[in-house]
């Protein structure tokens, strides 16, 4: 039996600008905020209408009773449209889509890794389960979150920028490599999510220190339900749906 | 008031004309938690091939202007897994089911139909897609295409007294010359309008924003295309045709069936609205009673044609 | 850093790639009050025939999802007004002016070339509107479409030496069938891709939303269909082409020209965005100095094809 | 020389509805309130992106320096689309576009004839001219203009309404075929907009009663300017556009 679905207008709470790039939009919903594992996703029906015409998907970022938060960066058409919803708009909201990061590691210590738009599923495990380290790689200081969005996070956090305007200079994997070497990398189990070709870097870390882990493998999608297969991954076991068989899909598994 | 809905196709009786189109609905549950499938008149499978296809590489989707282009490339498990995993479910389902099927060659073709005719319980008809590797295959001309269509659709029609329907889309050809010659060999209606090839750049790679270089355009933008080529082999032909290309509300619904369609398919709009089907069907239950319209027969092929105003040229 | 727009096609050298697509731009001065038209590359006008024509009854548009339909019906005053009213105002204005023709038989469309083959001062090149009453009448089947093109680019490249396009539509047929035969028949290239015939019904009357059944569907709905015809064209035969389908801003505008587009013609954009031409022009020429390429024939035909990956059909 | 022309992107200064189906919308331009004339029109595009496609045509209601007013009549996607534009919000509005009706009427009495969205030009024509009788026709109370709206109105004003729940009940020519019968029909000028049907009659009234007039035609348009040759209409020299010959047109001019 699969776990209850619903396709809500919801009533928007807030939407407001977090720092250069990023929003933070919060509905109403007495369903959507319900049993949410950190690394399920919501599709979002930006506008009324049909411009754009695909719903968008976007990782749950906090949930409280009867209050869903996403976090979203506003990349192209359909972002900086949902960037201009106001509080009072109604916005069509279907969900909880999609499979979940393991919540219970045992002994294992948990490294998230996030890039760009993977941050946000991350910081809301980092905010639920304990964690050591929550690694951040970003362009420049413009796209970090701020300070006040981290503070319910229980772990270390350490912050790379490809520019140097803020943390430690370059790729978010230097911070990650360096972890792996300096203490014993068989404690781990990692976590990511973010751009394919930090995900991939972490991966190929990952392999050469012998290091456990999970990816949240995001694809364009239509259905976000698992019907059209436009959002294929390659697995060991042949393709998976990210939608529906993930987002997160263990490291062994991935077919890179 | 009660409004009838009942479809009546030939041989086959539905509670309602819709129906979602192949490919758009997934395999079997993908849409239950959104869906109660029992309420729609008919199930289409997406299309089903003799062996397992891993289909196109991804990207395979992408968005354009109200709609969306895809190069799945009729990913599907295969004729066995489909009988030993799927049909059991559309037993239990309860739901007319029609199941699309491809071929790479006339035998496969002949192999599927054979298949499905022995599972007349579940399967009710079959839409042979003929927008296929065998029929669209890389350099495969006019006249080449002519004929493998031929041949589908006889290998299709000599091994089953199915209800069959032909899928073809305005790609391959003329479609009412394509109509009439499937017709003629056979099949009992035709299934319209599939996709139409489009295209899509990324300014940054200069290369297609999907795998391949085309992929096939649905949603609203092409209803109007889909919609004249409906009331072209309907007027034409007056045999069942079912209906796909861009029905996202009961407007669009109301006119395919107002120029004949018999069965509306969904399609793409299912990815907007997981309810789309029915809302669909609520609405077009409100307008028929609002218009105090009892039976569907009432309003299907109600079109009143413009006839010969004007100076002929439609530019 | 300054880029060169600078466009040639054959002997032909426009100051840029942007022009307006014949019937969306009126017959002189209507955009006067928003566009200065002299910054164009090039203008083409609304077709034009030997004998006034008064066009398609009233309704004569209506809007769809991203699009519109229109069943003009090549309303125009006729040749000698145009000689006598319009050519003067284009001689002035200065902007190599491509007219668009058609006539309703072979002898009118060598009339028209002959005419305008006088006119070289004025006029630059010809486009041959081939989705005329002439190939289009109601009725007039497949071969007789074809032996009827044939007929009018002959007697077209019979009477005149000027650069000829010959506007040809997937309406008519094959489009790389068709685009071969008029290029072996002397035209020195092919505007694509005009409208697509589509449908919209009034729930209402049960009845067209516009005074004929169909329509010519335009706008951004088209696009993907329009870009992928004019990368067939351009790749089958390395001609000049001109571009119309739903060109709207600089993002299709560049994908058009990455697929090896000669001309720009915006159409339908117009009426939603007077300045649409101008703005496009801006945004290319951005493009271009953001991505630093000196000139557009850098640009031009750079797409990068995606290969034989996958397992061939597209849907 | 034609007079100049805009297409601006305006701010929305209000936008309310004013009675059971109208809305009054505001929008500030320092260029659009120059030189108006009453029967004139402005193309709006009702909302961003391609949902509606076209631009759809309004007459001027009111114009005072840089601000202007339409009022409009949620008919519609593009209309109810726009009637959910708030304070605030940018329109991109282009004229001004069409001729004018005739303003000095010389020794004529002004009659004006009303109905649905033809009564905003025909308000603006009354506010500004003087003018025996306004005559509004519309289907029921509910889409009657409330009386703060017409208080600058010069005139006789006399309503009918289809349903009887307001004036008269009836059609609104039969309060203009009183007054032609009952005064001196030669003295009188009319000018009409609204439905075709009641333009029709009221044509055909006025021949009955030889009296002259003229009507604004409203077809539906896409370009607004001349240049598609969507809007036409019959006229006795041919086919003219409504958005650029007209709309407005004289009685004997219109071929029906
Ligand atoms: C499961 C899942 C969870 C997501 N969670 C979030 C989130 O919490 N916050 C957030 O900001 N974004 C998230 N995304 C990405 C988000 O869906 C896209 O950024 C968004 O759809 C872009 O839409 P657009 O119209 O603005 O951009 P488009 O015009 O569609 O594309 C603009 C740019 O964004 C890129 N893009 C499009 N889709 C994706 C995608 N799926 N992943 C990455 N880049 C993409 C395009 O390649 C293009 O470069 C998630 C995606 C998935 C699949
Ligand atoms: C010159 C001119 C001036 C106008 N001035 C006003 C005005 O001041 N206030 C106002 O409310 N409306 C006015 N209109 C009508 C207005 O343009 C239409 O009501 C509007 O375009 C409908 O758009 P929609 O998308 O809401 O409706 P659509 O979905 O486009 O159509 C809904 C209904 O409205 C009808 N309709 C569409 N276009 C017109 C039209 N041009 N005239 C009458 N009915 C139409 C359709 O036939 C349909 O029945 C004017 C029209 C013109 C041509
Ligand atoms: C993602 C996707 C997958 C599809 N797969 C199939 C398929 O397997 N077989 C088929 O005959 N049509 C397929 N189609 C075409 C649809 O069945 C339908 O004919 C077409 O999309 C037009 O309808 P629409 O505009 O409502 O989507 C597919 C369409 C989409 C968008
Ligand atoms: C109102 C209208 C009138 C048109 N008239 C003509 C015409 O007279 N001759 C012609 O060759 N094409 C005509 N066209 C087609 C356009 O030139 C263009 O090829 C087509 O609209 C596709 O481009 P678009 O989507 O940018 O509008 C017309 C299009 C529209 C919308
Ligand atoms: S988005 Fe449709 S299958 Fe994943
Ligand atoms: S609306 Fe285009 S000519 Fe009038």
């Amino acid at each position: 039996m699969k776990t209850k679905k619903y396709d809500e207008e919801a009533l928007l709470l807030e939407n407001k600008k977090v720092n250069g790039k990023y929003f933070k939009l919060a509905f109403r919903s007495q369903n959507l905020c319900k049993k949410i594992k950190p690394g399920q996703f919501l599709h979002v029906r930006v506008n009324q209408g049909q411009d754009p015409y695909l719903r968008r998907p976007f990782s749950y970022f906090r949930v409280s009773p009867g209050r869903v938060e996403i976090l979203y960066e506003v990349l192209g058409r359909g972002t900086s449209i949902l960037s201009g919803k106001k509080k009072g708009d109604a916005l069509k909201v279907m969900g909880p889509l999609g499979n979940a990061f393991t919540e219970k590691l045992g002994k294992k210590k948990r490294i998230l890794v996030a890039g760009g738009v993977g941050v946000p599923p991350l910081v809301f495990l980092a905010e639920q389960y304990p964690t050591e380290y929550l690694l951040i790689g970003t362009k420049s200081k413009a796209e970090l979150l701020p300070k006040s969005e981290l503070k319910k996070v229980r772990a270390k956090v350490l912050c790379t920028t490809e520019d140097g305007s803020y943390g430690t200079k370059g790729r978010v994997t230097l911070l990650l490599e360096k972890i792996l070497k300096d203490q014993h990398p068989e404690e781990f189990f990692i976590q990511t999510c973010g751009p394919k070709p930090m995900m991939e870097a972490v991966i190929t870390l990952a392999r050469k220190y012998g290091v456990d882990g999970e990816a949240s493998w995001d694809e364009s999608m239509a259905c976000g339900v698992g019907a059209c297969l436009g959002c294929m991954v390659k697995t060991k076991d042949g393709l998976k749906r990210a939608c529906a068989d993930g987002p997160v899909f263990q490291f062994k598994d991935l077919k890179l | 008031m009660k409004v009838d809905l009942t479809t009546r196709i030939k041989s086959l009786t539905l509670k309602n004309p819709i129906t979602v189109a192949s490919g758009t609905f997934g395999t079997t549950d993908e849409y239950a938690g959104y869906v109660d499938a029992r309420k729609l008149g008919a199930i289409i499978t997406k299309t089903i091939t003799v062996k397992a296809r891993a289909g196109n590489p991804m990207p395979r989707i992408c968005e354009t202007s109200s709609g969306m282009l895809n190069a799945i490339g009729l990913q599907n498990k295969g004729l066995e897994d489909f009988i030993e995993h799927k049909i059991p479910y559309f037993k239990k389902l309860g739901v007319p089911l029609i199941v699309s099927i491809a071929g790479e060659s006339a035998e496969e073709f002949g192999k599927l139909a054979k298949t499905f005719d022995g599972m007349k319980d579940v399967v009710k008809a079959l839409e042979v897609n003929l927008s296929c590797p065998n029929v669209e295959a890389a350099g495969v001309g006019g006249m080449k295409k002519q004929e493998r269509i031929a041949d589908a659709v006889k290998a299709v029609r000599g091994q089953t007294n199915l209800l069959a329907f032909a899928k073809i889309s305005p790609e391959l050809g003329d479609v009412l010359e394509i109509a009439g010659k499937v017709l003629a060999q056979g099949m009992d209606g035709i299934s319209l309008i599939n996709t139409l090839r489009g295209m899509a750049v990324d300014l940054r790679t200069r290369s297609s924003r999907i795998a391949k270089d085309f992929g096939g355009l649905s949603g609203p933008a092409i209803k109007p295309v889909a919609l004249r080529y409906v009331y072209q082999v309907k007027k034409e032909f007056q045999v069942p045709v079912i209906a796909s290309g861009g029905i996202s509300n009961a407007q669009d619904a109301l006119e395919f069936l107002i120029v004949g369609a018999d069965l509306l398919a969904i399609g793409t709009a299912n990815f907007v609205e997981p309810q789309a089907t029915l809302q669909i069907l609520k609405g077009i239950e409100d307008f028929c009673k609002k218009e105090k319209i009892r039976g569907l027969d009432d309003l299907r092929g109600s079109y009143e044609p413009a006839g010969e105003k004007g100076e002929g040229c439609n530019r």
